[in-house]
């Protein structure tokens, strides 16, 4: 494209709406804990492992060509996080959020579609994997650029204070992204202007190849506290009931008008982006995830596991041959949506 | 279709200035639009961003006009996700140069936000800086990145000259405008009057005539646009030269067939820009003209800019670094009368009075 | 005078990938300059910058090679300060995006520190920017900004297009030049293998003549010098045409006289760039075309570039959204022949094989 | 200017040298609250507070032209914390640094000639009263965007560690400045690469007319020892004595290899930016100014104040007329040392 300017049109519409997802109230507290409980956040986080499964699968095929950062062993989080909030708060997320886009409502189909580059995508193939969104169920932009979308949730918690909702924002990202001067920033602001904000850091102790302690001189509870901002961490990341249980509590307290921030522990067990491991190029021990894999549920618990594979594998089947029907987006996308 | 700013305005007028202006439409923004918020360092103080916020803090309450720490890059994500869930974020920079403190921020998030996503999501948003000049500024309180933002599909990119033309567009901006919107006042339209009316084109967003002419056409932004009306009334005193004056107004999206029409008209041009001529708005209007009409120029056209360096602060150097009011008129008339036009060039340097009345920064 | 790349070297010459060019440099630089260091994130791990700095740390040592956290404004700063007691800091940032978090530093910092001080500092350092492009890059991990670097006095930006222009610059930049300079190097280029010879230019960071021709002017950047040559190579075969590829390589200080000889020899323009064409490099070109040389173009150039809009991350987009080499040699036959030059297209997509082989990003 | 495009044009130079004061020995402690020392820094203090009253009386003659941030209230702070450094230790300042470019060693005359934009300035007065530097003594870059010379001064000490000199560099900011990123940037990467280097934060509770508490919700000190950084805090911030004494506690401690935070409460007397008081715009209270004004050594010492005074109004105005004598900058200036 290109062999003449191409005319840049301004075109007026009404300002964005935010998205009016339905308030559901969550369901009563004595559901907690319970078997069914377990089973519905076990089947949600096996379906972001099976999804990601597939999408290493199918990696080869050049089908999806786009760069991808997976989420597998880290999945729990996007669950018990998901799991805590209402259908209306929002949820800014990262390049790695396959598994909030899911957690928190997104549309499969629309997933595989959108990771194929296809019209039938939540952003018509414009997005790809990095940039997955679902306004509709208040996932919001996801951006490549670490650390950016955090000041974007503590806006959103601004307004949503000034609009005198109670909905809540939140910030999802990894703890390579505190050591951004925009993290500084942010929970100063959030802290002074007292807004419903709750930051989730997934801790998974790396930003691509680089161990927290060569990157990071402060501890992150210890430093969010000095900006009066209460926080959690679970150690135990690989468990969604405990992530929910502590989401649930960090979400009451937001709700109440106080940002907070949790910190979640978690485990990367493919390579940084891509589909493939790493640990051949040694910069960090298998163990270390081989022993978060004896905990994780989702290795653990085969008998769920297997239970529940087929119907999961059927709705990822069915997804993915919407992205394959689909079509790709063509020279009349090109230059729409830009103003 | 355009409508020039000057010819077809035919209700009553009155006199205002430029932070005048400023403040009528931040005041009028807040009182219409129950979703408008302004924020950014010192609006709710005394000086009120020279004028243009003062009194709206206590008019509106801190909740609709608030001062913020000192983050720039948090602030323009903070406005951001204001704007994701549908209110109207108005930001400020006292000087353009701070938003390079946020240009990830306004490049890589805001200008990417509707297109990135398909579509399905936006971030309509005012950033309004303020371009310094004069009385030492020196080289970080005097940038002027129009050229830098407008690179970037997804930004509009707007320069005001006039009270008329924020009069024009900022209420448009903010009810109906889909995007986020960088607005580039510059400090030394402040204290000016200009006579406005309240008659609005209908294209608000565009390119203006500011004063019509057969013999040479000047392209010219900003405060610069003013330099060239003074500019032509002087050479068509002293010479009877009539020069076109265009206020291009929007640098994302001009309407460069104005542009081309009054340059096939005069087969004259002088561009007259705020910043650096490499890479500026000098290269693009060359582009325009490349690509629509590239053999409608009797000679090569006549740049102005800032000289190619940082700006000095010492007051010697800074007078040679801006374009004069003397240069002006001898660009005008060395187009139109060829370099050795022996016509007498004013004395005075560049906009001297509204210079002299000057004293910065704050 | 200018030396073209092409024709004045007699020295002995060999295969070197433009990765394998990166590395050669930087390995001697630390060899040879004990003042060097190189810092970024990643820059000392097993994917060295795409095979650009790797087994560096080991070979040079922590205090030579490192890692940093996310901060880009922060190290950008640090490097100033290091530059400024006499140290050579390099910094990268894998894709040039990300630079736009320390615009801050680059802009009002680093351009301005030698000026604004009267000459009494200076802060030479080596700032590189990859960029993205292919396998879904989207619209935060392809941008292209040398026009935006370009436009501010202070800094010296190129865009090495090949191995031999890496080994012309590099070793000078950091051996002699005096000031801040930021080099965009393309992500696409690192895997591609070009002969060099170590017979290098006079004048380093000027302008190639990639390869003479008679009938018309490619004025090209970094990959797009690569495309351009493949586009010359089929139209001469194809159609007997014979296109002149300059190459710009520096963006801050191109070899100006060079480009509007060539025009002025062909009469005929193309200019082929990685970024937008609205206040690009595009436009700079037509800039000095009309201050130099308005007439010497037969018709209006024509301008490739990326669609103006934020790259979409469809590969069906994608293909759209950059010039590919079906266009581009329509686009020198067109120039030459006219619209219905009747030559037939090749068939392949813009530089096929390469994108093939490309599965990004890291 | 610019008529046409000015050519640019790239000269090769030798990489800039670092500036090379010699290193003199500090004096030896027993000189320490004697009388000496005392008046030494009081003559200091008092120079840089008659300097800036003489730039409030040359202020309406339109002699220097450019905006001017006045240390009046604050000269103890650069005083007391320069008179610890050696002179080949570096201080990376700000636009309000008047004080510090005359407590480091500048030359009086040069800074008037920078401040009258002449050719006898330090920066051939390109740089005006915003941008003081005089490398020869080590007062390196002043820059006018708040908080970009903090992570030079970081950087500059590190490359210090690097070539195994033992001299360090001081980065000097107001307390807004800790709001910016760059600073959570800036310390985090000092803290982890262990390096020589001072932070200087002028506190005097204020960022152009905002209060700290609006601003800020941490407290500086316990914000740095979250990143591992030791500090101290002056409240006494009128006593150079004081100052002086906790910069040489910090400077040893920098110089042994660890970065350190001093927080020295201040007051500025006179507007953000101007030659004027600006108690009538009720942003603050004169009272608090007036509280700090009864404890100001150069304002109750009177009789040091007037023995002193003399010598250093002969001393300023022979600067003065320096600057007077010294030519404007001409065309042949307006392109050189851009590259
Ligand atoms: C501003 C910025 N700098 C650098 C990068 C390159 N990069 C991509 S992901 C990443 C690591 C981020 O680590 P973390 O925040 O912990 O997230 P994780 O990938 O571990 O989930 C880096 C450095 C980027 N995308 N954006
Ligand atoms: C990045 C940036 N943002 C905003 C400004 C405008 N500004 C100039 S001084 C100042 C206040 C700084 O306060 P502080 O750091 O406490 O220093 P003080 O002026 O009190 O000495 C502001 C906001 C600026 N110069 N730079
Ligand atoms: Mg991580
Ligand atoms: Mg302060």
């Amino acid at each position: 494209m290109g062999l003449i300017a191409s005319p840049r049109f301004i075109l007026y519409h009404q300002p964005s709406k935010a998205p009016q997802g339905a308030a559901e109230p969550l369901e009563s507290k004595d559901l907690a804990n319970s078997d069914e409980l377990y089973r519905r956040l076990f089947r949600t986080t096996l379906l972001i492992r099976l999804v990601e499964e597939r999408v290493i699968e199918l990696y080869p095929s050049d089908r999806i060509q786009s760069p991808v950062h997976l989420s597998i062993g880290q999945e729990a989080v996007a669950v018990g996080v998901c799991d805590a909030l209402r259908a209306d708060d929002l949820v800014f997320a990262t390049y790695r959020s396959h598994g909030f886009y899911l957690a928190k409502g997104g549309r499969l189909d629309r997933m595989f579609a959108e990771l194929y580059g296809r019209i039938g995508g939540g952003a018509k193939g414009k997005a790809g994997s990095m940039h997955l969104s679902a306004p509709e169920v208040g996932l919001m932009g996801s951006s490549a650029v670490v650390a950016s979308t955090i000041p974007h949730a503590v806006g959103a918690a601004m307004s949503f204070k000034r609009q005198g909702s109670d909905r809540i924002a939140v910030a999802v990202f990894g703890d390579g992204a505190t050591e951004e001067g925009v993290y500084h920033e942010s929970i100063n602001f959030a802290s002074l202007m007292k807004v419903p904000v709750l930051f989730v850091c997934e801790d998974n102790g790396l930003a691509v190849h680089s161990h927290r302690h060569i990157r990071q001189s402060y501890r992150l509870q210890k430093h969010a506290e000095i900006y009066g901002i209460a926080s959690c961490r679970v150690d135990e990341g690989w468990d969604m009931l405990a992530i929910r249980e502590a989401s649930l509590a960090a979400v009451a307290h937001v709700r109440a008008g106080r940002p907070f921030l949790l910190e979640i522990a978690t485990s990367r067990y493919m390579e940084h982006v891509g589909v493939g491991e790493d640990f051949h190029f040694q910069y960090r021990d298998r163990a270390a995830v081989d022993a978060w894999k004896a905990r994780d549920p989702l290795v653990v618990d085969k008998a769920l596991t297997e239970a529940l594979r087929p119907e999961l594998e059927r709705e990822i089947e069915a997804a993915v041959a919407f992205a394959e029907r689909s079509p790709a987006p063509g020279r009349d996308e090109l230059l729409t949506d830009i103003i | 279709m355009t409508l020039a700013a000057t010819k077809e305005r035919k209700a009553p007028t009155r006199v205002l200035s430029y932070a005048g202006a400023l403040l009528e439409t931040m005041d009028a923004a807040l009182a219409n639009h129950a979703n408008v918020f302004i924020m950014g360092q010192g609006v709710d103080d005394f000086k009120g961003i020279f004028g243009s916020t003062t009194g709206l803090a206590q008019k509106y309450g801190a909740e609709r006009v608030f001062d913020v720490p000192l983050m720039e890059e948090g602030m323009t994500g903070v406005a951001i996700g204001a704007a994701l869930v549908g209110d109207y974020p108005i930001t400020t920079h006292i000087r353009a140069d701070f938003s390079f403190l946020a240009m990830n921020q306004i490049i890589n998030l805001a200008a990417k936000y509707r297109y990135m996503f398909g579509g399905s999501m936006s971030c309509p948003m005012l950033i309004r800086l303020v371009v310094g000049r004069s009385w030492g500024q020196g080289a970080q309180h005097s940038q002027s990145p129009q050229a830098t933002f407008a690179h970037f599909p997804g930004l509009t990119v707007v320069m005001p000259a006039t009270s008329q033309a924020i009069l024009d567009m900022y209420p448009k901006i903010i009810a109906r405008h889909p995007g986020p919107v960088i607005s580039i006042e510059h400090r030394l339209l402040y204290n000016l009057d200009f006579t406005v009316s309240s008659n609005a084109p209908a294209i608000p967003l565009s390119t203006y005539i500011a004063r019509e002419g057969k013999d040479v056409t000047v392209v010219a932004t900003s405060v610069m646009v003013v330099e060239a009306l003074r500019a032509a009334q002087y050479v068509k005193e002293a010479a009877g030269v009539e020069a076109e004056v265009i206020d291009l107004n929007s640098i994302s999206h001009p309407d460069w067939e104005l542009v081309v029409q009054s340059v096939r008209k005069t087969g004259r041009l002088v561009i007259a820009d705020t910043s650096w001529l490499e890479y500026g708005v000098a290269a693009e209007v060359c582009r325009q003209l490349m690509l629509r009409e590239p053999r409608a120029l009797a000679a090569p056209p006549t740049m102005l800019g800032m000289a190619s360096a940082p700006c000095p602060t010492a007051k010697s150097l800074e007078d040679l670094y801006y374009p004069s009011q003397h240069e002006t008129v001898d660009a005008i008339l060395a187009q139109v009368r060829g370099v050795g036009h022996g016509v007498a060039l004013p004395t005075e340097r560049s906009m001297t009075e509204a210079f002299k009345k000057f004293r910065g920064p704050f």
